[in-house]
């Protein structure tokens, strides 16, 4: 963990209610796609956490969607804007457990750590098939990006606006998967591992109130005890879930 | 060169700044960003009886200049607590550190209390008689001034470290719970603990936390916690160990001069992970600022 | 279009903004700047039988996300808010306006509450039995149960009109003091007054403000007061009127879904004059926003 | 009164601990010398007042002085940075009641509303002597501007390193003058009318929680009843007050 201050370079609209927010700062903190940053919003006593989406030297990229006051305030933030951030938190996807042809899964804004994985696997010569779901067509995102890294994407909407309809289970071609990473609503990844049996990773969402596991806030009870979202996740394996 | 060392029921203090209970864990989430020796002590995860999961989430909500919390008192309980937490404390903090004990019955506060009493490493028994955030039991003892004296009493029994009661702000009248424990034989008391508050989830029109209210911290209850430090520094002769919405030095001070012996310092822990030793640091030059060359002197110095 | 109509004994509100007590003088520096006709109703400065000049000054201390206030009930006297303030706010309101009562005997409460019964402008008499700044009186019947049934009891003689009675927050139980005012005869209650609290001077090392402690309110107050409104609205079946750092349509919205028939905006006037109209205006953008369509179905809709 | 949205134009040191904040915004609210602003600052509850130094179409000029916390950040706020502001606020000096040779009285932060006061009266060709105290010569600002504006202007310093050694009493040529204005802290007011009986105008200050007459928080007790500094004053005649 390391906590930067970082600079605003962009903060524009991609999606719809959703932002690309480009900083500059220190990003050493970051090893592993999925991990996440807890950001320091002004006027806000909690910091909001947001996966990283992708990162260089001196350069980070988050896309975050509006979905209360803070994230709604976050939209008025212009370039030069200075943000205190906690960087490089959590345990994030083990590259290492994926296998020769893992199924990336994303819904809603689950989909931003998705992207460095990604590019991470391409990068050691898997083959990398993603699935992708969002309510319609004007919430989409990351589609383009992912298929120019090289992804086979597929994409599933509610409203069928976009790719098929239905939920992002009708993307995931797990047959021909060797195992999975997903990232989205719990909903979503507790009926894909009612699906599937393959091996995976999933990527959790709790509240939080400090983000580096001193509060005991976002705790979530596996068999193996009470494990926290922050540290010991937010990526955990189906089987520590016992999903 | 300022002073900053205190003494805390015969236990001498580097500086009054101790990270408090619930906001620091064990100590081990916080040993990689800085030397824990920095701290005049921390508070450990309330410890109870038997290992406790905890309450269902989510188990924070934001407000303003503070948040809302309903743990429930997740910890391994207090066998583990000394067979695997102490001694891993032992290896990041060379000082004693303090226990707090949460129960659900007297006896458990006792059992807890006589296990603890026997480890070198502890300085000082924290009884948390004001813990918001579990059914049957915890604050219930912290707002009753008999029910108060009755687990001082029988802790007493139990121990012969410094006893520190911690006080619940939700009541009426806090001098009453404090004269009680005085009475009973504490050797000094800590306050104060979360308020009880609610939040709202707009979209399901429901409380946000799983049993409705939870406990209010952080900066929004600083006037209140030094109200109460001020009231009970009047009531009783016992050092005070002050806290609740702490967050710089200018606080510590502040709090100091309200009556309190030493400072806890938990929420800003959670948004600012280096917030001790950034108000240790800050210290002498605050107490430069002011004209005081040695923190002690300012005890209650308000009265 | 949405409806923001409520009822509050009986007298209807065009929507359920009411400006708080004490932060709206008796509306004459608001006039000028919007029509006041907009608001539900506004309760006006604290009255008492005799003039009160107030405390002396500093009577405010700021606060993280709030502030504390002891001015003392300063106003004119009952007589003078006949003769004089209530002829002035007829020019500028035409609604019926909630008559904020408080005093240092239940003699006084009577005496002034027999006078203002007799206006025909006055809605509502709202009873400050909580007034933390007055020595002698005011708060310690709000703080004990007996006292504030006798005062509830005293005055449901002198008034035909709505009696609500506003509660402290100051309290180990607040569902205890609230069930003793209804069995006497309360209309509806109004919580929550402000939080007793201190703040030091690290300058001159004494309390800022001048008896030491002062009201807190303000955004810092929110979750509290959502607390005490969602106990209270399960104790008693009284309508309620809730308030405590409300500062914008959704914590309207999430007080009326605590239990609040009504809503009181209090500090929030002071750091912005046009609160409530800005209030009122947000309200159905933020009705529909979660699918509200009519205000009065969601009083108490989180239970 | 009126709420304007100001930017910060110029935020500089002039003095010891003591800035010109030059703001770009709507400033048709102030009409006369000595009324005030009320500002607020991010991350405080409550607004910090402070007079008005000058103004002109679109720009407000102010003069402050590191007090406390808040003032300490303001320090760190840069051009182009937005204020929220009330405006126009208060009761402030009567030109009327001024007479052909008044005398402007000014200690520390109380100096900046005397230069609106000063340049008006010279306008309407007064013979205007100003009195500024400060503690030391590091500490003294305005001077300069006020001679410009044709007024006689006498410093005294507690220390003696500017203009005369004592207290602003030291450099009130009282004896010449018709009458008074004058503006610092209670004790430097209290002395000025204790020792002169000259009519008077004094500008007050206290902590206050509106700015506009709402909560009662900033009274004065005087034989005339209760008064608010910020609706009833911040000046005030010294007969009201009987000082
Ligand atoms: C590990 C992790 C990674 C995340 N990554 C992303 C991302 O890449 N992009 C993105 O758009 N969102 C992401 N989220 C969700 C994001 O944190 C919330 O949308 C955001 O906190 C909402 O803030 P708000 O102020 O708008 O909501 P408010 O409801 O106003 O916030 C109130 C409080 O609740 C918390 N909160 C509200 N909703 C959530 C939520 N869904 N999850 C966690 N805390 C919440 C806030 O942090 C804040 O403390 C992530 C969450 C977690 C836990
Ligand atoms: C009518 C009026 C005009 C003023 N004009 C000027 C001016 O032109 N230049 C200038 O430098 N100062 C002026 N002041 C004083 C200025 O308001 C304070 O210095 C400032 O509020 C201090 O804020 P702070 O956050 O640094 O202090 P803090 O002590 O951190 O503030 C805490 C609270 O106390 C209040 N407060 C603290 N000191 C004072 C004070 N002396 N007067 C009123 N409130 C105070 C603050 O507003 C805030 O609400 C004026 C005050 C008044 C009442
Ligand atoms: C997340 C969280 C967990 C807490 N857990 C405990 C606990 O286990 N035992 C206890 O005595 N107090 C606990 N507290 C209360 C704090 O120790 C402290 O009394 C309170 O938060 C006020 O201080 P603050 O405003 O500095 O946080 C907890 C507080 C928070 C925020
Ligand atoms: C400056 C000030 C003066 C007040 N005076 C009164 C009063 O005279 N009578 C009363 O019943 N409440 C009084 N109150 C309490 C408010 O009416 C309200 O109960 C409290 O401030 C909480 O609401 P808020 O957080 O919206 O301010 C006063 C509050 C403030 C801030
Ligand atoms: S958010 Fe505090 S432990 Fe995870
Ligand atoms: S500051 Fe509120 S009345 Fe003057």
């Amino acid at each position: 963990m390391r906590q930067t201050a970082f600079t605003i370079l962009e903060n524009t609209p991609i999606a719809r209610d959703t932002y690309r927010l480009r900083l500059a700062g220190d990003t050493a903190a970051f090893k592993q796609p999925g991990q996440f940053v807890n950001l320091s919003l002004p006027g806000y006593y909690l910091r909001r956490p947001f996966s990283a989406c992708d990162w260089q030297k001196g350069e980070l990229l988050l896309i975050y969607k509006v979905l209360g006051q803070g994230t709604a305030d976050l939209v008025a933030l212009r370039p030069g804007t200075r943000l205190d951030a906690l960087c490089g938190l959590g345990r994030g996807f083990d590259l290492n457990a994926c296998g020769r042809q893992p199924l990336l899964v994303g819904g809603g804004v689950g989909v931003p750590p998705l992207y460095r994985l990604a590019r991470e696997l391409v990068a050691r010569g898997r083959t990398v098939r993603v699935a992708l779901g969002f309510n319609t067509a004007a919430d989409a995102f990351l589609v383009g990006e992912l298929q120019a890294l090289g992804a086979q994407v597929r994409v599933a909407t509610l409203d069928g606006s976009l790719g098929e309809r239905g939920t992002v289970l009708a993307v995931c071609d797990a047959d021909s998967a060797s195992d999975f990473c997903a990232c989205g609503p719990t909903a979503m990844l507790k009926a894909l591992c009612a699906a599937t049996r393959l091996p995976g990773q999933v990527s959790l969402e709790e509240r939080m109130g400090c983000g580096f596991g001193a509060c005991m806030g976002c705790t979530v009870m596996t068999p193996a005890g009470p494990l926290r979202v922050c540290r010991e996740g937010p990526v955990f394996d189906r089987e520590v879930l016992a999903w | 060169m300022v002073d900053t060392r205190v003494d805390l029921c015969g236990v001498a203090l580097s500086n009054p700044v101790i990270a408090a209970s619930g906001t620091f864990g064990f100590g081990q989430d916080f040993a990689p960003l800085y030397d824990l020796n920095q701290l005049g002590s921390f508070s450990f995860k309330g410890t109870t009886w038997l290992p406790r999961e905890g309450n269902p989430s989510p188990r924070i909500a934001e407000c303003p200049a503070g948040l809302l919390n309903a743990i429930g008192l997740q910890n391994p309980g207090v066998h583990k607590v000394i067979s695997e937490e102490l001694p891993r404390i032992r290896q990041v903090f060379d000082k004693p550190v303090m226990a707090n004990v949460s129960g659900f019955s007297i006896e458990d506060y006792v059992r807890v209390s006589e296990l603890l009493d026997a480890q070198a490493q502890v300085g000082w028994l924290e009884i948390n008689i004001s813990c918001p955030n579990v059914h049957g039991g915890g604050m219930a003892f912290g707002t009753d001034a008999r029910m108060a004296g009755e687990v001082t009493r029988a802790v007493r029994a139990a121990t012969r470290k410094p006893l520190i009661i911690k006080l619940s702000p939700n009541v009426t009248d806090i001098t009453e719970i404090a004269r009680a424990c005085e009475a009973e034989g504490a050797d000094a008391l800590s306050l104060i603990n979360t308020l009880l508050g609610l939040r709202l989830n707009l979209k399901t029109r429901k409380p946000l936390l799983p049993f409705g209210t939870g406990g209010l911290s952080g900066p929004a209850v600083l006037p209140i916690a030094l109200r109460m430090v001020w009231q009970v520094y009047e009531a009783v002769r016992l050092p005070l160990v002050g806290m609740g919405g702490v967050s710089s030095a200018r606080d510590v001070i502040e709090m100091m001069l309200a009556g309190a012996t030493a400072v806890q310092v938990g929420s800003a822990n959670l948004i600012d992970p280096w917030a001790c030793p950034r108000i240790i640091h800050q210290l002498p030059g605050a107490m430069a600022q002011h004209g005081i060359s040695c923190l002690r002197d300012i005890i209650g110095g308000a009265h």
